[in-house]
């Protein structure tokens, strides 16, 4: 009877946030119990957008299957497709030519200053603010219209394939990433500005959803969310993939564990990101962009893992293979999920208004989560 | 630590496992009979310290399951892949989800979409399909004739 | 010493909005910063390699290049093409397999490329065209071929 | 010269030379009736078409220019389409307050509408007591958002209605505290008399200080008492999607999206007769050729200009800020609205005891 009612024996109020709602940015659906204001507990109910990504990759080729986690992640969905295509050269031994590693670095950067500035309008409009979403917008315009010309798409890019990239880069590309770094580097002030600085913005976010490092550990966070705890977690500096042992970027972590503190990781990692693609742009290799492959790939048996760091965290994509042109078994280890694991821990004793502080700064894309 | 070295350390510690030759980390191959002991082990051991669970996973293997856990220290930066075999018929294992707390959603994962049941798990219950329904999508000899996944 | 803490607040709190409001303001009065599009009478102008659509181009005599080895239905991930072929007699007596439909489902398609990169003999490519929406979702299912159309001289 | 004051009175003779008494006052009374609800409708498709337009222009972006020359009828097209739309009442609602609520909201917004001063002479009710009757009826409003957040049966609405009240009850004091300011150096509650002590400068220019530092408090407190942001807990898209409003549909929603912007239009309009004169022109001390110049404006003019800005003005922050968490809210009315605004009403008694004041 009380269950119907939507409350509990101590008077709690339950609530359905999603799948449906403003704040979830998608169909995530959360059953929070409410005590007044006060969240007293969150649990996520998932399913809503599962695609059963892993089991469709079953039954496609490897040249096939990385298209489809574009819609994983669809904000970094270049990172996504760079993992899958990690995991089949991984089990290919395959060399990629040294332009198409700069190539994919170089995109692989402007897609997580693109997915940031995405996230930074999006926290903003969380938190009742409207205005941001647009100027992020804008710039994140440029980054788009620089995939649009050298990848073809705008979001969903399927450009790096195993092997090296789909296309060689369009002859303007280099013009427009600076044109975009220098744009963006004297707009990003706008961004302190508006938000960071603002006293409202900082009373909203600060000592709000605290995870300790061990805790973050322990809930496997990764990405700005774990950083923001002091957990060090970049895999491009703990396993470098491609060039980013050759490279010098410093792995921006807070001690705050709070919203803020991951708020500031992801500020600050667009300025790192911007620092990796000045370091590249001008010094791409002339050469091949993609390597010399078979028609038909055929991974040896074994199984095969990679981890990029994605926008959001590390992914993990998991190869078992029996030696035929599709995979046994694929696993997709998604940022977005480990994160959400920690939700409830993050938001217990805060109010509902720091419930969607929390959800915003952990920077959930559901399709991620779902996958 | 190098893969050598890692390997010497366990089976000091912990000898009689099955290590799998000439893959990327560490791999050991082992039955779901003590392993939460194992866990226990190499998340308390001063010298193994494995902290942090990068990625669990379910594979059917038509014969029988495996659970795949890579494991990883933060603080001596070593990883380790378990292999934990499982029964064909009543796949199941102890939970790490006290050990590791990201497993409670990785092992609700599992049990959703392959059916092994962690033990002692506080919350097993299917995470992305609807409480009712039949059969664990990911499990090899999975047909679903009205949604088909396959061209 | 709590009063000067208090007005300090208050001070950095008042600050702290203004530069906010300042921010908005100079957008408020500075119209050219404005970005909107207005589409449908100013069309974006999109990049060559914008993949729309997947389309087979012909030539003024009514020739394309598909040979109707079906290298783009395997490439395919999501069986959005189906290639019918028939037996053709060619002018030397000979019996060559040519295509008879090209079928193309735009609405399975996810413009990923495969297709186009499997191509041996480039006869099919991604269009710039975005504008797909229509009323009959049968409409989404289109024959790449025209009616009529021959395979190119000298294409194998 | 064009005035709102010559208008009433040609009105006024015409009727009591035609009719008889009694009748004269009937036809006056249907006449204002007539005239505050079209005003009403108007001022609705006009705030809301500028709060469009200066968002849109804040976020880089054109608004609403396609429906009408610059999208001037888009506000129309709006409201006829949600004319056209049906009211929806979700099952297990209490059906007779959650019918009544939208039009409870709406009356009260209709209320204080009858003391405001639109121009020189033109008033509809000069009460004894203005500024108290403003105070009181303003806070009418809040029972119509109870009502409404109660009889949805829907647990976002209820707890915006929470909020709302919390928020509303608050934020009432510091309003009044702050109009309480003007009214001790005016020495009346009377709101032509207030607008008349305002004939040799405004209040805000003459008040110095502690007038300034009231005008703020006002004007922070009309905005959380209309539920704008960054005070608009009640409605919170994104936490409770729509708050105390997430049920209506049609028309009793268009009734409370246009009692959000009368209720704007009345804070301003009362913030502007208080601390900027009303109707009153701009004047500086004695320079008469000045003066005369600033005399030849319509005082009708002077009044829309003044509410106007103050309008931007809440418009400006809504469209900058992000909003306060609800512990946050009833913190900056508790802790440091209403402590200043009582300290800084013992110096405007101050000020008035001693004559400092102009």
């Amino acid at each position: 009877m009380l269950e119907e009612l939507g409350t509990n024996d101590q008077g709690d109020m339950i609530i359905n946030v999603g799948p449906q709602h403003p704040s979830t940015h998608g169909v995530l659906h959360l059953v929070i119990t409410l005590h007044g204001e006060t969240v007293k507990k969150v649990e996520p109910h998932l399913g809503y957008i599962h695609r059963s990504i892993e089991k469709m990759s079953e039954s496609l080729s490897y040249r096939q299957f990385s298209y489809v986690t574009s819609r994983m992640d669809y904000l970094s969905s270049h990172i996504n497709n760079h993992a899958c295509a990690l995991a089949v050269e991984k089990g290919l031994q395959l060399e990629i030519p040294g332009r198409a590693q700069y190539i994919r670095v170089i995109l692989d950067e402007l897609t997580r200053i693109a997915s940031h500035q995405l996230w930074w309008g999006a926290l903003a409009m969380d938190l009742g603010a409207f205005t941001p979403f647009f100027y992020s917008f804008r710039e994140r315009e440029m980054i788009n219209e620089v995939m649009e010309e050298t990848c073809g798409a705008r979001l969903t890019m399927n450009y790096i394939v195993p092997g090296g990239v789909m296309f060689d880069l369009h002859p303007d590309f280099q013009k427009k990433v600076k044109i975009f770094l220098a744009e963006f580097k004297s707009k990003i002030h706008e961004y302190n500005e508006l938000v960071t600085g603002n006293i409202i913005f900082q009373n909203r976010t600060k000592g709000v959803g605290y995870i300790s490092k061990e805790n973050a550990i322990s809930y496997g966070m990764t990405g700005p969310s774990g950083r923001g705890s002091g957990f060090k977690c970049d895999v491009r500096k703990l396993h470098p993939y491609e060039l980013y042992d050759q490279l010098k970027f410093e792995e921006i972590t807070e001690e705050g564990g709070d919203a803020f503190a991951r708020y500031m990781v992801r500020i600050r990692e667009m300025e790192q990101s911007m620092n990796i693609i000045e370091q590249l742009i001008d010094n791409i290799p002339e050469g091949d962009f993609q390597a010399k492959t078979k028609a038909v790939l055929k991974l040896p048996k074994g199984d095969f893992y990679s981890r990029v760091e994605t926008a959001r965290g590390e992914l993990g994509v998991y190869i078992v293979s029996e030696g035929g042109t599709t995979p046994y078994r694929i696993k997709y280890r998604s940022p977005g999920f480990s994160n959400l694991s920690a939700l409830n821990d993050l938001a217990v004793g805060g109010k509902l208004g720091d419930l969607m502080a929390t959800m915003g700064t952990l920077d959930l894309v559901i399709p991620d989560i779902d996958r | 630590m190098t893969n050598e070295e890692l390997k010497l350390k366990i089976e000091e510690l912990l000898p009689g496992f099955a290590f799998e030759e000439g893959t990327e980390w560490l791999t050991l191959n082992m039955e779901a009979e003590g392993f939460k002991p194992f866990a226990l082990q190499l998340r308390n051991n001063e010298s193994l310290k494995f902290d942090y669970l990068f990625c669990l996973t379910a594979v059917d293997w038509k014969t029988h399951f495996s659970v795949v856990y890579h494991l990883t220290s933060t603080d001596i930066r070593h990883t380790l892949v378990v292999k934990v075999k499982l029964d064909k018929n009543d796949p199941a294992v102890e939970t790490v989800c006290d050990i590791w707390r990201t497993a409670e959603f990785h092992e609700r994962e599992a049990y959703d979409l392959m059916g092994i049941s962690f033990t002692g798990h506080p919350d097993l219950r299917r995470l992305f399909l609807e409480d009712d329904h039949v059969g664990f999508p990911l499990r090899k000899d999975y047909e679903d004739p009205i949604n088909m996944i396959k061209l | 010493m709590f009063l000067k803490e208090y007005f300090k607040t208050v001070y950095q709190t008042i600050s702290s909005l203004l530069t906010g409001m300042r921010l908005t303001g100079y957008y408020f009065t500075h119209t050219k910063e404005i970005i909107t599009q207005q589409y449908p009478e100013t069309k974006p102008v999109l990049a060559d390699r914008f993949r729309g659509e997947v389309i087979m181009p012909h030539n003024e005599t009514n020739e394309h290049r598909c040979t109707g080895c079906t290298a783009c239905e395997l490439a395919c991930p999501n069986g959005t093409i189906k290639i019918v072929t028939k037996n053709e007699i060619n002018a030397e007596g000979k019996k060559k397999k040519a295509i008879d439909t090209f079928v193309y489902r735009l609405e399975l398609c996810t413009m990923c490329n495969l297709c186009v990169q499997a191509c041996p003999s480039d006869a099919i490519i991604m269009s710039n065209a975005f504008e797909h929406s229509v009323y009959d979702r049968r409409l989404l299912t289109k024959v790449l071929n025209k009616p009529g159309s021959k395979i190119m001289e000298g294409v194998e | 010269m064009f005035s709102l004051e010559k208008l009433v009175s040609i009105i006024q003779a015409w009727l009591q030379s035609t009719l008889r008494d009694p009748w004269a006052y009937v036809v006056v009374c249907v006449m204002v009736g007539v005239a505050a609800i079209a005003l009403f409708a108007i001022l609705g498709l006009m705030l809301v078409y500028m709060e469009r337009k200066v968002a849109a222009h804040m976020q880089i972006r054109l608004g609403p220019n396609r429906v009408g020359p610059m999208g001037l009828f888009q506000t129309t097209a709006d409201t006829l389409k949600l004319v056209m739309k049906e009211g929806l009442t979700p099952d297990g609602a209490d059906k007779f307050l959650f019918n009544l609520a939208p039009f409870m909201v709406m009356i009260a917004a209709m209320l204080i509408l009858a003391p405001i001063a639109f121009a020189k002479n033109f008033q509809i009710w000069d009460i004894s007591i203005g500024v108290l009757y403003v105070a009181a009826v303003s806070s009418v409003a809040v029972i119509g958002i109870l009502m409404a957040g109660w009889s949805s049966n829907n647990k976002y609405s209820l707890l915006g209605a929470m909020r709302s009240a919390a928020q509303i009850v608050s934020y009432e004091l510091s309003a009044g505290l702050s109009i309480l300011a003007i009214v001790i150096l005016s020495g009346s509650l009377k709101i032509s008399d207030i607008i008349n002590s305002q004939a040799d400068g405004w209040w805000i220019i003459k008040g110095h200080i502690p007038v300034i530092i009231a005008f703020i408090v006002f004007i922070i407190a009309v905005t959380a008492e209309t539920n704008r942001a960054p005070f608009d807990l009640a409605e919170a898209e994104s936490e409770l999607t729509a708050g105390f409003h997430t049920e209506y549909s049609g028309m009793k929603f268009a009734l409370f999206f246009l009692a959000e912007y009368i209720n704007i239009f009345i804070g301003c309009a009362i913030g502007a007769t208080i601390f900027l004169g009303g109707w009153m022109p701009f004047h500086i001390g004695n320079w008469e050729a000045f003066n005369h110049v600033m005399d030849f404006i319509p005082s009708s003019l002077w009044f829309i200009g003044k509410t106007v800005f103050l309008i931007f003005l809440i418009m400006w922050f809504r469209w900058t800020f992000p909003r306060l968490r609800v512990d946050q809210l009833l913190n900056l009315e508790w802790k440091y609205l209403l402590p200043i605004s009582m300290v800084n009403l013992l110096v405007v008694t101050l000020m008035a005891i001693m004559g400092w004041h102009l």
